[in-house]
């Protein structure tokens, strides 16, 4: 009785730090696996992809916010690489938006590395428009007039310079909005921009935020959603599949996320069961 | 007294009713308004950005100079590093490819982003110690949140292709109506606040000035 | 094994912050502080390259704008917060601000309240008797959430067990966010162990 | 006199705004696009299917009634079937329009009659958002209303909630136990709804503490919350009549960082070894570390916060948790703040109409009635 009873205090006031290393092994491991190949992608996820293939089709450029910062990086940049790989294989030009100081330099290198993969020319093909506070405002006047907010882009040369935008003036002329945060601004987004000007709208959140996004696509104020590391994987399954275009960071973590789940469920199911077998033995001695 | 509290409060009244009634009439007239407010809203931000730089450095300078602080020395970096990359960035730029960049990738990438991937340690040891199945409601919620986990990954589709689709049920209809409920009360509790803060009944927006 | 300079940094930091795993100890303190500098510095040089200088230097600098001036010195009035004296000069820019949140009264009343009403009354009960009984889901369980939050009267009889019909579609909605949680938390940590093993170590393609 | 003559063009001029040319085989209709402040036309224009094979550009061409020469204003790809034309365009003067379909090599396969005048005019209120304004001032009036009669003293009725019940109960055990209990308010500011409410609940829990003498630790994460969180447990002190048994240093300002707070309030919970545990506030990640901290030590632990991602973790790790508004609620039985009284009465009959609203829009669907479907957001 007594060495089971020591061996279920053992475990049920295990130390922190062996759990610290078994979920770091199970998250560090799989990386020298063969990666995971198939994954199914999600309803909303394939129309975020459907959409972007309508912007190629019409022609009409696209806006990507990225207001996201290093401590979302993991989940955010994969998906804003495989959305501007989609577009720049598909000749869409990408007008860059940020609102979020701390990623203002993520968001210019994620766009500039990526323009370089497709041989893609600033001011022309892509351009990235520099952090603004108040982003409800600007948010509004963009639907009238961009450049009442904006008088340069990022690296500092007037509008009038840069021959993307020579016809584009509001949400109008853009085929879509998709917003890559894990904060609050998809609703900012859809509060000051979509309620009044009726663009369609999609968000790459974190997953920790998922599930407040789904009202907003049954209403459809919000025509698709990306999910976290594994959205990003699963877009990029979609690329890799329909335009044969390289897999990135959010396939290549998903054999980890894989075997970091699992141990989290098994985490959870032994405890509990432990936590149960120790209250019925202490019901016993009583 | 006419200065303290009146000029504020005749401010935030009266931006509050311009922008009330903007939300309604687009009129021209109220549109010009509207982008010159608006304008100088987006400067007066800019300047408020420096509200969290000055109160930073004031609490590290104190603590820096406080000899009984243990921390003292590190303080005294923070002061450094503050004061070296605001000249390195005002003088080679914040485009991609400037010092600034590459300390921003070199040094504030992996410590925020490492800073926050501790809380995968911290949820693991929480999973294994202290989520239990106390009550019919933390039942249901660990139901649902395991259905979700196997969802995620692609061992939960080759279980059964059950899992995904009751992922995606779940998603679509229980959460949708809890969601939307919980939407419609912080939007009714957002208007009660906004509305408190432009009539002046609320002044606690205010406390804390003073520099204590 | 990267020769890059600033990925040994990089990995420097990630090692340093991952040591408070194991106790709170200098190494780690050492990053954070630097941290704390730094990223405040940077904020300064993104306002003043991003924000101020295009806005409000600039304009009047060059295209002579001088009604700017207003605004720069209501921006300037707002680092008065921090002087005994004169703490409420810096209430006139703060109030100017806050008054903008007029527009955020209709504009939260449309989106989160009544296109959501509008969008569920709008569910179409069509098609097999699962969709109907989907459908019907929504409709009831938003009512139920709601009555659940409900504080003017009491929680018993029909109402009770409305009530109690919510919190259960709560519940399985906070099991949802909990399982994305879960994956989020993961995801951070799959980002930095692939830094280390891949663009720094390099053992990993 | 000339402005008279300008306003009979005008007049004229808008009459023939709104009737539509049927251009041999392109149909096209034009007229100002509402609810804008004017500068704006729509256009819109259907095409037969032979047009839509051959042509795959269509350009828009405007000049203003009288000049002589057209400017081409935009290019569109053949799937557009309207345009609406806002750039550099003046309200209150005559636009005269036509289009030109061109195939892949850019040679025109069709070019239609003129069409027009067109006048773009300002409206002053845009009529889709009616209903909101409806709502907005039913919503504002109810939250006014309630806030007045919650200070005039009024007793409100809000319902009992067993969360409070947990929260006393869990008071009762520490005392019993003669061990120490932690509270933490929450990592928000002081003008933070879920700051305000916890603080209510403090006011309550300290003059139990203070009655039976037992030991309440309060660490801060905000200066100034941190200032609140002091006069209000002295304060129940005082109330008690036992202002010496007041121990300042059990109420004090921990940190200002997030993780340091969690690290600091786990190691306090380690060394005193408290009874129960109170997380009453706004918290964001480090949530989870206070609460499994609590839970090794075997503490009651009661939760409650607005920050709804955090809430799953307190309902898994805590034996209760207030959800969301339940905090204000319980804030309003424990506490006598008439700010938060007024404010969640006012919130739950918005609520309440709310509710209605959804319930008698949805009868009338089923009945049938027509225009339902966007009687609540405009025609858009």
């Amino acid at each position: 009785m007594s060495n089971k009873n020591k061996w279920l205090d053992y475990l049920l006031n295990i130390d922190r730090k062996v759990v610290y290393v078994i979920i770091f092994l199970s998250v560090a491991l799989p990386f020298f696996l063969n990666p995971v190949v198939d994954i199914q992608p999600t309803k909303w996820v394939s129309a975020v992809y459907d959409e972007m293939e309508e912007a190629a089709r019409t022609n009409k450029p696209i806006i990507i916010g990225f207001d996201y910062d290093p401590s979302t990086l993991a989940e955010l940049d994969p998906m804003a690489k495989a959305l501007l790989r989609h577009a720049f294989s598909r000749n869409i030009k990408v007008l860059g938006l940020n609102f979020i100081a701390n990623g203002t330099s993520l968001a210019a290198t994620t766009m500039d590395d990526v323009a370089k993969e497709f041989g893609k020319e600033y001011g022309k093909d892509y351009v990235f428009f520099p952090y603004l506070p108040q982003y409800d405002l600007v948010l509004l006047n963009f639907g009238d007039n961009f450049r009442k907010s904006y008088t340069q882009e990022f690296r500092g040369q007037p509008l009038e310079n840069i021959p993307m935008l020579s016809n584009l003036q509001n949400y109008d002329d853009f085929h879509m909005v998709i917003d890559l945060s894990g904060t609050k601004l998809p609703t900012i987004y859809i509060m000051y921009g979509v309620t009044r000007y009726h663009f369609k709208f999609v968000t790459g959140c974190t997953a920790v935020s998922a599930t407040e996004y789904f009202p907003y696509l049954q209403s459809g104020q919000m025509i698709g959603l990306i999910t976290g590391m594994k959205g990003a994987a699963e877009y990029e399954s979609l690329l890799k599949t329909k335009l044969n275009l390289p897999t990135g960071d959010g396939m290549r973590g998903m054999a980890s996320q894989t075997w970091g789940h699992l141990v989290i469920i098994i985490f959870i199911v032994i405890g509990n069961i432990l936590y149960y077998v120790r209250r019925r033995m202490n019901m016993e001695i009583k | 007294m006419f200065f303290k509290k009146t000029v504020p409060f005749i401010f935030t009244l009266s931006v509050g009713i311009f922008s009330f009634f903007y939300y309604f009439m687009p009129h021209a007239f109220m549109q010009d308004l509207w982008d010159k407010a608006s304008q100088w809203a987006i400067i007066i931000g800019g300047g408020a950005m420096f509200v969290g730089v000055i109160s930073m450095v004031r609490a590290y300078y104190k603590r820096a100079t406080n000899k009984s602080d243990p921390n003292r020395y590190f303080a005294m970096l923070t002061i450094v590093c503050f004061i070296a990359m605001t000249v390195i960035g005002l003088i080679t730029g914040i485009k991609p490819g400037s010092l600034f960049n590459d300390i921003f990738v070199g040094i504030m990438i992996p410590c925020e982003a490492t800073m926050f991937s501790l809380l995968a340690f911290y949820i693991a040891s929480a999973a294994f110690r202290s989520f239990r199945l106390k009550s019919f409601s933390a039942g249901l919620l660990l139901f649902s949140a395991i259905i979700l986990m196997l969802a995620q990954i692609p061992t939960g589709e080759n279980i059964s292709p059950a899992i995904p689709w009751l992922k995606g049920w779940i998603l679509d209809y229980p959460n949708v109506a809890a969601q939307r409920a919980i939407l419609i009360g912080i939007a009714i509790g957002s208007v009660a606040t906004a509305l408190k803060i432009i009539l002046g009944i609320d002044k606690s927006i205010y406390a804390g000035v003073g520099g204590k | 094994m990267s020769h890059d300079p600033w990925v040994w940094v990089a990995a420097f930091f990630t090692i340093a912050i991952f040591s408070y795993l194991w106790k709170e100890n200098p190494l780690y303190r050492f990053a954070e502080h630097i941290l704390v500098g730094i990223s405040v510095g940077y904020l300064v040089c993104i306002t003043w390259f991003n924000v101020l200088q295009p806005k409000l230097v600039e304009p009047i600098m060059n295209n002579g704008e001088y009604v700017l001036i207003i605004p720069g010195i209501m921006a300037a009035l707002m680092l008065f917060r921090f002087s005994q004296k004169i703490g409420w000069i810096s209430f006139w820019p703060l109030a100017f601000l806050i008054g903008f949140s007029g527009y955020a009264i209709p504009t939260v009343i449309e989106t989160n309240m009544l296109t959501q009403i509008q969008a569920t009354v709008n569910i179409p009960l069509t098609g097999g008797w699962f969709e109907i009984a989907s459908g019907l889901l929504i409709i009831v369980g938003t009512l139920a959430c709601l009555v659940y939050f409900y504080f003017s009267y009491p929680h018993k009889g029909v109402v009770g067990k409305t009530a109690q019909f919510g919190s259960m579609l709560l519940m399985i909605s906070f099991g949802a966010s909990f399982g994305f949680t879960v994956m989020a938390r993961i995801s951070l940590l799959i980002g930095r162990v692939l830094f280390l093993l891949r663009d720094w170590l390099g053992v990993v393609s | 006199m000339k402005n008279l003559l300008r306003l009979m063009v005008i007049l004229v001029v808008v009459s023939f705004a709104f009737n539509s040319y049927s251009v041999n085989t392109v149909e096209v209709t034009g007229k100002d696009s509402p609810n804008d402040k004017g500068e704006a036309i729509d256009i819109k224009w259907t095409l037969d299917a032979s047009l839509k094979t051959s042509a795959i550009k269509v350009f828009v061409f405007r000049k203003v009634q009288g000049e002589a020469e057209y400017k081409q204003i935009k290019e569109l790809d053949i799937t557009a079937e309207n345009f609406n034309d806002k750039n550099e365009l003046k309200n209150n003067i005559p636009y005269m329009y036509y289009l030109e379909f061109r195939n892949v090599t850019g040679e025109v396969v069709y070019k239609t009659n003129e069409f027009g005048p067109y006048v773009a005019f300002p409206q002053w209120i845009n009529t889709d958002k009616i209903p909101t304004f409806i709502f907005s001032l039913i919503a504002m009036i109810v939250i006014l209303i309630f806030i007045q009669v919650a200070k005039s003293g009024r007793k409100l009725y809000v319902r009992p909630l067993p969360g409070v019940q947990a929260i006393e109960d869990a008071v009762g055990r520490a005392t019993e136990m003669g061990k120490p209990m932690i509270y933490c308010p929450g990592i928000s500011v002081i003008s933070d709804i879920a700051t305000l409410a916890s603080i209510s609940i403090l006011s309550r829990v300290s003059e139990i503490v203070a009655e039976f003498g037992s030991r309440l630790i309060v660490p801060n994460y905000d200066p100034i919350v941190y200032s609140v969180t002091d006069e209000v447990v002295k304060g129940a002190y005082l109330k008690v009549g036992r202002p010496d048994a007041y121990k300042a240093d059990d109420v004090y300002f921990l940190t200002q960082r997030q993780f340091a707070y969690a690290s600091g309030v786990s190691g306090l919970m380690a060394r005193e070894k408290p009874a129960a545990n109170f997380f009453l506030g706004w918290f964001m990640a480090e949530s989870l570390i206070l609460a499994e901290a609590g839970s090794m030590t075997g503490a009651i632990q009661i939760a409650g916060t607005d920050s709804i991602s955090q809430i799953p973790f307190f309902i898994v790790a805590c034996d209760y948790t207030l959800i969301g508004e339940e905090l204000y609620a319980a804030a309003t039985l424990m506490g006598e703040d008439t700010r938060l009284l007024g404010g969640l009465k006012g919130q739950d009959y918005v609520k309440l109409v709310a509710m209605i609203l959804l319930i008698v829009l949805f009868v009338l669907k089923l009945f049938g009635v027509p225009g339902i479907d966007t009687i609540l957001v405009g025609g858009n």
